[in-house]
């Protein structure tokens, strides 16, 4: 369905942080406020309204704003289609925007840069919808860079530390990185397909070799931009931002684009199983990974921030096995939690008046109810002991990569022999392992904050935090439990007449199928058991460790039975410091070596400064012979005379 | 007879060329070039040169020696400010060089060389070297390098009195 | 649309200059008013090219002829004419004109007479470069540009302003030397004694000349105007004369002077000699990407500001000369957007620049941190052009690059390289390569700018540092709003460009395929050139054989005696 | 011995330049080098003539024929005049600030 009014969502946010930005400053704050909140607003409004338009099969709607520029036989649009992935997901956005807008209001409140920092966020929200809104790749890479952008302004919004300064420049830089393989990714889909509209390249045929390369390629693209394993170290770092940044940005919307565009090009990708088998494996790694790393830290945020890197490894393991649903419900149900969870951070440093150290909390539930019982509520949907909606979503990831056949021909020789079909269950039980330790740190970090006693100083008196912070909490912990309708088993639904809420059937026929087919039929009890356990057996480890009263303990008797183990935990697993050894400190070294050697010394110093030195030299010895006795010139005129005369009268 | 002449005048010439280059003080140069161009005035009445020859005695031998010789009284050097032959390993090889020239374009180059008969040239021109000739020539083909000519040497008479002078 | 509309253009700033020499020496703003208002006139004068321009018309045409004799008996003509890629150089020119000479209102105190002279001569001289259709009228203008600009840079330049400018100046002329040898040849080679023309539309029209003879040629003009883009070992003149120079300078310099480089590559060497140029395509290419990568390097080891930006125009203009060499029509019409961006984003930081050193009188970074808590609207403005210098989409940066990339990537004629067994498309490696100078981009731009504007206030900032006056904003809006608007919306200067584009491309990417495509164009009209001007350009037509040089010398016949008589 | 040809008068004129040339390059009197390069004009004055009297083709392509030779003497003539005054005037002008005419004192134009 052809419209014309799609352009709003995107633009009114743009035009929310024009405002902001632009005459913020002489603003009154409630009208600065009012703009921000009500550009999104607005915008969430018309989400929902072409939201409820989408009708029938495979719907969608679409506009073609206008044509960015074409030249040759490329031709790019700045054209939008809302279908049901991207409708979701512009719901998310705007919705979780608003409420993390909301709550900001209270969190900036006493901030100079407020302007500033609304301009930020509604210019993110205006570029995360023109991502999940674009129509092709490219107009999908101005909001993917745009983004990125807003994250770098927003991790350096209090630039006077230079620190802060850097984890932003770290991200952007890191991003980039992914940017460059999602670039020649597109231009390897543009050369395939001539096209980069996304409905043209998702209806052409591709090869196996161009594909893989496309594929590979804009999966480096998202491991940037979605924090996986190797690109993964800028955010932790970009906890430096303002915590409703890091709940709106690195945890619920733009961390997830990378699973967003590889399910928009599902495929793409099944047509390069290879590379499914690689962003599976790449997802389990680091959802393992981000979990090890998360057990050790005691910065809330930080915690958080590992939590997020290895929930995304799990949405990379769903649509790496080929269960594109899967993923992408994982993504929205974490959007949800994990929002809640940042959310609750915040409203705990902000009660604390920004103190991040989990060592100096404890006993939080006494001061700040409101935040306790969410963080809780977010914290069981995340670990999954009792099944809400993380529960359902992270199981239909693992119960996929247990039955998937999406590599089941895949093999690891040539020859031929030896199929992958037992990656999808390595995968599983790594990804179970991780789901187990995902149970224990986030119970440790909710014990440690909520429960036991104060640890802080005697001059921090905690307290809860005003409504528009506490508001958008509750909605956020409500979502959270609601969302678990997503993930509800088809017969358990249908029982409970909620099918039409079920993300499977709701995303049905919007992604492709991958080439093994569908997945091997598996008991759903067993594998739902199994989670529960692992899920429980996680916490009561928490329990045991970081019961009220024991304070730190666990953190102690950890460090005291493998101190080794639990120092380079603590230094997550020394990673910026080997890329430093490896990556940064040689370039900077290199690009140094070489001004000095090849630029200075080379070209300028010998052959431009050398070629001049050259002439001066000859010119100076030249001089010599003009010593001003006119009888010499004379006599060597003659000679001169004598020598051309004797050449031509020899030579005839 | 015309042999006769001819070496007559051209040992004169050459005897007084030496002297002028030879003898250390100036005024002896002066006289000997002046003996010179005499001899040299012979040879070109010898070449039909007629009008030449008579410029020669006038205008060189005449006009220009005189202001020589009263340029070299008017310094009136000392002995010992007369200056020396100065033979220097540079000037040495310049000369040995310009010998070498000449006598290689004496036989290399002339001996090839065919010459028309002066026959034909007396025929053709009537009164060949005279005034009325070279005047025609003179008048005909190169009035304008004349006329600058006369330029130049107001020019030269101006840039004399300037530079002699001194303070104007 | 009077023909005499593109000359009163160029000389409009010569006119300018020579009331500002008319006017008394002395202090008070008079010399610097008539020089505003003489490139406000100028660019007024200007918009009505761009408005009146007809993109559609057919290739080899150009619009606002004008031509006139010069020396007839040479071949020499006033001809000048503008096809869509001068046109967007020549926009950018007059649209940089008043922010140069705004931006150096309050910094230059000294001998400002001289200093508004230089900067009209020089506008005129840039925008006769561009408008040029004969090759002595190009070569003209193109050496006059130096003179101003060795002035600037030597006179109102930094402490070793000196060794800058006789470095620019010997570098630039070494080039421009060989250039002219090579267009007296193509004269000579132009037809009979006596119709000889150093006309360039004439000159294209008759067609290429053997592949032999075009090496030499090509690489001549080519070395004259690598040098001024500078392309990758030729470089070296460029950090020095963008450091000494005054703030105006740099943005000349940076904003049209090095375009006169890629805008001759692509009107000059590149057509002229097609088999040459695609023959050394690749080379370029490769260099370009040299460029784009040492560039960057060099970029991160600079501890001088200007400096840093002087060597990032040799990363951005890598970019330029690499979509040039790729020969498909999206590379090379990204590769002329890429020339604009280049002049609208690295003039603008050499805008800002020259703010900062007017208010800290330092380009060390060690000295700079915390501005942005100072000056914060200046930080802000700043922060914009360097996201456009590294091509964040939305910014004009980006559409360019993308082009670029883009079309090299897709470009097939470049041929293959055998590297370990395997082979691999040229175009395509030199995109992958090109395509890390976005990574590297950013990575010295913003630790550039968290080293002027983050962090704790350091020595430059400790004492407070003004922000933006009204003067100063009006020289960056106009370029916020231009990289915004190109971001946002380049298709009309595309548009511009399309059919000289396409024609160089056919031209040089396929020099002996026949070209009866454009044959047919030719016979559609533009609509406003005059009927003297446009007929005059020949149309092209298959050429008899060319006669070799020196050929037709005629015997000299001997003077009868007689005669003189 | 008997004829006189133009050879026996272009080995006198080369003679006498030669004699002008070792004066020019070896005397340090400056008014002696001045008239050593007299000698010289004179010898090359005696060429022009002798070619003159004995061309080297019948018809000479040049404007007035043969007696051109005779002209080129009058203007180097008229020439040498010229030089001689404007020398000699320079003699005295650079005697009078130096008190020397060696021409080997006289190297200030150099490097």
């Amino acid at each position: 369905m052809e419209v014309n009014w799609l352009h709003l969502v995107p633009l009114l946010p743009l035009i929310g942080a024009a405002i902001c930005g632009l005459v913020g400053k002489w603003l009154p704050k409630g009208w600065l406020y009012a703009v921000a909140l009500a550009s999104v607003l607005l915008s969430f409004c018309i989400g929902v309204t072409a939201f409820s338009n989408l009708e029938g099969e495979n719907p969608q709607i679409h506009e073609l704003v206008y044509n960015w520029f074409a030249v040759g036989s490329l031709h790019v649009d700045l054209g939008f289609t809302l279908d049901r992935l991207s409708g979701a997901l512009v719901l998310v956005i705007t919705g979780v925007g608003f409420l993390i807008h909301l709550y900001s209001v209270a969190y900036m409140d006493d901030d100079p840069g407020y302007w500033r920092y609304f301009a930020y966020l509604n210019l993110f929200v205006a570029a995360m919808l023109t991502l999940v809104l674009a129509d092709n790749l490219v107009a999908m890479f101005i909001g993917w860079e745009g983004v990125g952008l807003c994250s770098y302004l927003l991790i350096g919004f209090w630039f006077d530390d230079d620190a802060k300064a850097y984890a932003g420049r770290k991200a952007f830089v890191v991003n980039r990185i992914g940017d460059f393989g999602l670039m020649i990714g597109i231009f390897v889909l543009f050369t395939a397909t001539g096209s980069v509209n996304f409905a043209q390249i998702n209806a052409a045929p591709l090869t196996l070799g161009l594909a893989s390369a496309a594929a590979a390629l804009m999966f480096l693209g998202a491991c940037g931009k979605s924090a996986q394993l190797p690109l993964y170290i800028w955010l932790p770092d970009a906890m430096a931002g303002p915590t409703p940044v890091s709940a709106l940005i690195h945890a619920a919307t733009m961390v997830t684009a990378g699973v967003y565009m590889i399910a928009r090009l599902s495929h793409v990708y099944v047509s390069a199983p290879g590379v499914m088998a690689v962003v599976a494996i790449v997802g389990c790694l680091t959802a393992l990974w981000g979990a090890v790393i998360g057990t050790a830290q005691n910065d809330i945020k930080k915690v958080l921030a590992y939590s997020t890197v290895s929930q995304l490894g799990f949405m990379f393991i769903g649509v790496g096995v080929g269960a594109f649903f899967a993923g992408t419900m994982h993504l929205v149900t974490h959007a949800f939690f994990k929002a809640c969870l940042f959310l609750g951070s915040g409203a705990v440093i902000h009660g604390l008046y920004g103190e991040q150290d989990m060592t100096r909390m404890g006993g939080l539930r006494k001061y700040m109810p409101h935040t306790r019982a969410t963080f809780a509520i977010a914290t069981i949907a995340i670990t999954g002991v009792l099944p809400l909606s993380g529960f359902f979503s992270k199981d239909e990831i693992l119960a996929q990569a247990w039955h998937t056949r999406a590599f089941d021909f895949l093999t690891l020789t040539p020859s031929g022999e030896s199929h992958l079909t037992w990656l999808g269950f390595v995968i599983y039980a790594v990804g179970t392992l991780t789901a187990g330790l995902t149970s224990f740190y986030m119970w440790r970090c909710y014990l440690v904050t909520f429960e036991g006693e104060y640890r802080g100083g005697t001059d921090v008196h905690p307290h809860e935090s005003p409504w528009p912070m506490t508001a958008p909490l509750w909605i956020l912990a409500i979502l959270s439990v609601l969302a678990l309708v997503l993930g509800l088993p088809e017969s358990w639904a249908r029982a409970l007449h909620l099918e039409s809420f079920n993300w499977e059937r709701f995303t049905d026929g919007m992604f492709a199928q991958v080439r093994g087919g569908p997945p091997r039929e598996g008991s759903l009890l067993l594998g739902f058991g199994i989670a529960w356990v692992v899920a429980l057996f996680g916490g009561l480890t928490a329990w045991t460790l970081y019961k009220p009263g024991t304070s730190m303990t666990g953190d102690e008797r950890f460090a005291r039975a493998v101190p080794a183990v639990h120092r380079a935990f603590v230094n997550k697993l020394y990673v910026d410091e080997f890329y430093g050894w490896l990556i940064l400190r040689p370039t900077w070294r290199f690009a140094k070596a070489l001004w000095h050697w090849v630029d200075a010394t080379l070209i300028d110093g010998l052959f431009v400064n050398g070629s001049a030195q050259a002439v001066e030299w000859t010119a100076r010895s030249a001089r010599r012979f003009q010593n001003g006795n006119v009888q010499r010139y004379a006599a060597v005129l003659a000679v001169g005379v004598a020598a051309l005369v004797l050449v031509f009268l020899v030579r005839g | 007879m015309e042999a006769v002449l001819f070496y007559i005048f051209a040992i004169g010439v050459v005897v007084a060329g030496a002297q002028v280059v030879l003898r250390r003080n100036p005024i002896y140069g002066a006289v000997s070039l002046v003996a010179c161009f005499f001899f040299l005035a012979g040879i070109y009445v010898l070449l039909s040169a007629h009008l030449i020859a008579i410029l020669q005695v006038m205008v060189y031998a005449g006009a220009v020696m005189v202001l020589f010789v009263f340029v070299i009284m008017l310094l009136n050097l000392k002995e010992e400010e007369l200056g020396e032959m100065h033979v220097t390993t540079m000037k040495g090889i310049g000369l040995a060089a310009v010998l070498v020239l000449v006598g290689f374009i004496a036989w290399k180059a002339l001996t090839p060389v065919q010459f028309a008969r002066d026959m034909a040239v007396n025929e053709q021109i009537h009164g060949f070297g005279g005034v009325k000739a070279v005047g025609n020539v003179l008048y005909r083909s190169s009035v304008l390098p004349f006329e600058v000519t006369s330029l130049l040497l107001l020019v030269a008479v101006v840039s004399a009195v300037v530079i002699a002078k001194g303070k104007i | 649309m009077p023909s005499f509309l593109l000359s009163l253009v160029i000389f409009l700033p010569l006119a300018g200059a020579v009331l500002v020499m008319l006017l008394p020496r002395g202090e008070g703003g008079q010399h610097k008013g008539v020089a505003l208002v003489t490139s406000l006139l100028t660019l007024a004068a200007s918009l009505p090219l761009w408005l009146e321009f007809h993109p559609g018309a057919a290739a080899g045409r150009y619009a606002f002829e004008q031509k006139a004799e010069w020396a007839p008996s040479l071949g020499i003509g006033y001809h000048v004419g503008l096809d869509g890629i001068a046109l967007l150089l020549m926009m950018l020119t007059t649209f940089l004109g008043p922010i140069v000479i705004l931006s150096s209102w309050k910094y230059i105190q000294s001998r400002v007479k001289e200093y508004c002279v230089a900067l009209l001569v020089l506008e005129t001289a840039m925008l006769g470069t561009l408008a040029a259709l004969d090759l002595v009228l190009f070569y003209v203008f193109w050496e006059a540009m130096l003179i101003p600009m060795y002035l600037l840079i030597g006179v109102w330049g930094s402490e070793r302003r000196i060794y800058a400018a006789v470095k620019f100046f010997l570098f630039t002329f070494v080039g421009s030397v060989l250039m002219l040898l090579a267009i007296f040849w193509l004269w000579s080679n132009s037809g009979p004694v006596g119709a000889r023309t150093f006309d360039y539309v004439t000159l294209l029209s008759q067609g290429a000349l053997p592949p032999d003879k075009q090496q030499w040629l090509f690489l001549a003009f080519a070395l004259a105007f690598a040098i001024k883009v500078p392309i990758f070992p030729l470089h070296t003149w460029l950090p020095d004369a963008h450091t000494e120079a005054p703030a105006a300078g740099s943005i000349l310099l940076a904003g049209v002077m090095l375009k006169m480089g890629t805008f001759g590559f692509i009107r000059y060497a590149m057509p002229l000699f097609p088999h040459a140029a695609n023959q050394w395509a690749p080379m370029i290419g490769v260099l370009g990407v040299v460029g784009i990568v040492y560039g960057s390097f060099m970029c991160m080891a600079q501890t001088d500001l200007k400096r840093l930006i002087a060597y990032s125009s040799v990363a951005h203009l890598g970019f330029v000369m690499l979509g040039l060499s790729a020969l498909t029509v999206e590379a090379a019409s990204g590769a002329v957007l890429q020339m604009v961006n280049h002049g609208i984003s690295t003039g603008g930081l050499f805008l800002m620049i020259g703010y900062l050193y007017e208010r800290t009188h330092t380009r060390d970074l060690a000295a700079y941190g915390g501005l942005a808590r100072v000056a914060p609207a200046l930080a802000a403005a700043f922060v914009v052009i360097t996201l456009s210098s590294i091509g964040l989409p939305g910014t004009n940066g980006f559409v360019g690059e993308f082009l670029v990339l883009v079309g090299t990537f897709t470009a097939k004629n470049l041929g293959t390289w055998q590297l370990g067994g395997f082979e691999f498309e040229k175009g395509i490696a030199l995109s992958v390569v090109a395509a890390t100078g976005v990574i590297l981009g950013a990575v010295y731009m913003l630790w550039m700018v968290q080293r002027v504007f983050f962090g704790p206030a350091r020595k430059a900032a400790q004492h407070g540092v003004p922000d933006l006056t009204v003067r100063e904003w009006a020289t960056v809006i106009p370029l916020l709003v231009a990289i915004v608007w190109i971001g946002a919306y380049p298709q009309p200067l595309l548009n511009v460009m399309k059919v000289p584009v396409d024609d160089f491309v056919q031209r040089v990417g396929r020099p002996d395929a026949p070209r009866a495509r454009v044959l047919q164009q030719r016979g559609a009209g533009l609509g406003d050139a005059p009927p003297g001007g446009a007929q005059a350009g020949a149309p092209f037509r298959i050429l008899p054989p060319r006669a070799p040089m020196f050929e037709q010398a005629q015997p000299v016949r001997p003077v009868q005696p007689d005669e003189a008589r | 011995m008997m004829t006189i040809g133009p050879v026996h008068y272009l080995v006198l004129g080369a003679i006498l330049f030669t004699l002008g040339a070792a004066g020019v390059v070896l005397r340090r009197n400056a008014v002696v080098v001045l008239m050593s390069v007299e000698l010289m004009l004179n010898a090359v004055n005696l060429t022009f003539l002798a070619f003159s009297r004995f061309p080297l083709v019948q018809n000479a392509p040049m404007q007035g024929g043969i007696l051109q030779g005779h002209v080129a003497v009058f203007f180097v003539i008229a020439t040498a005049a010229a030089e001689a005054a404007v020398g000699l005037a320079i003699i005295i002008a650079v005697f009078r600030s130096r008190t020397s005419i060696n021409v080997d004192e006289f190297d200030s134009l150099k490097f």
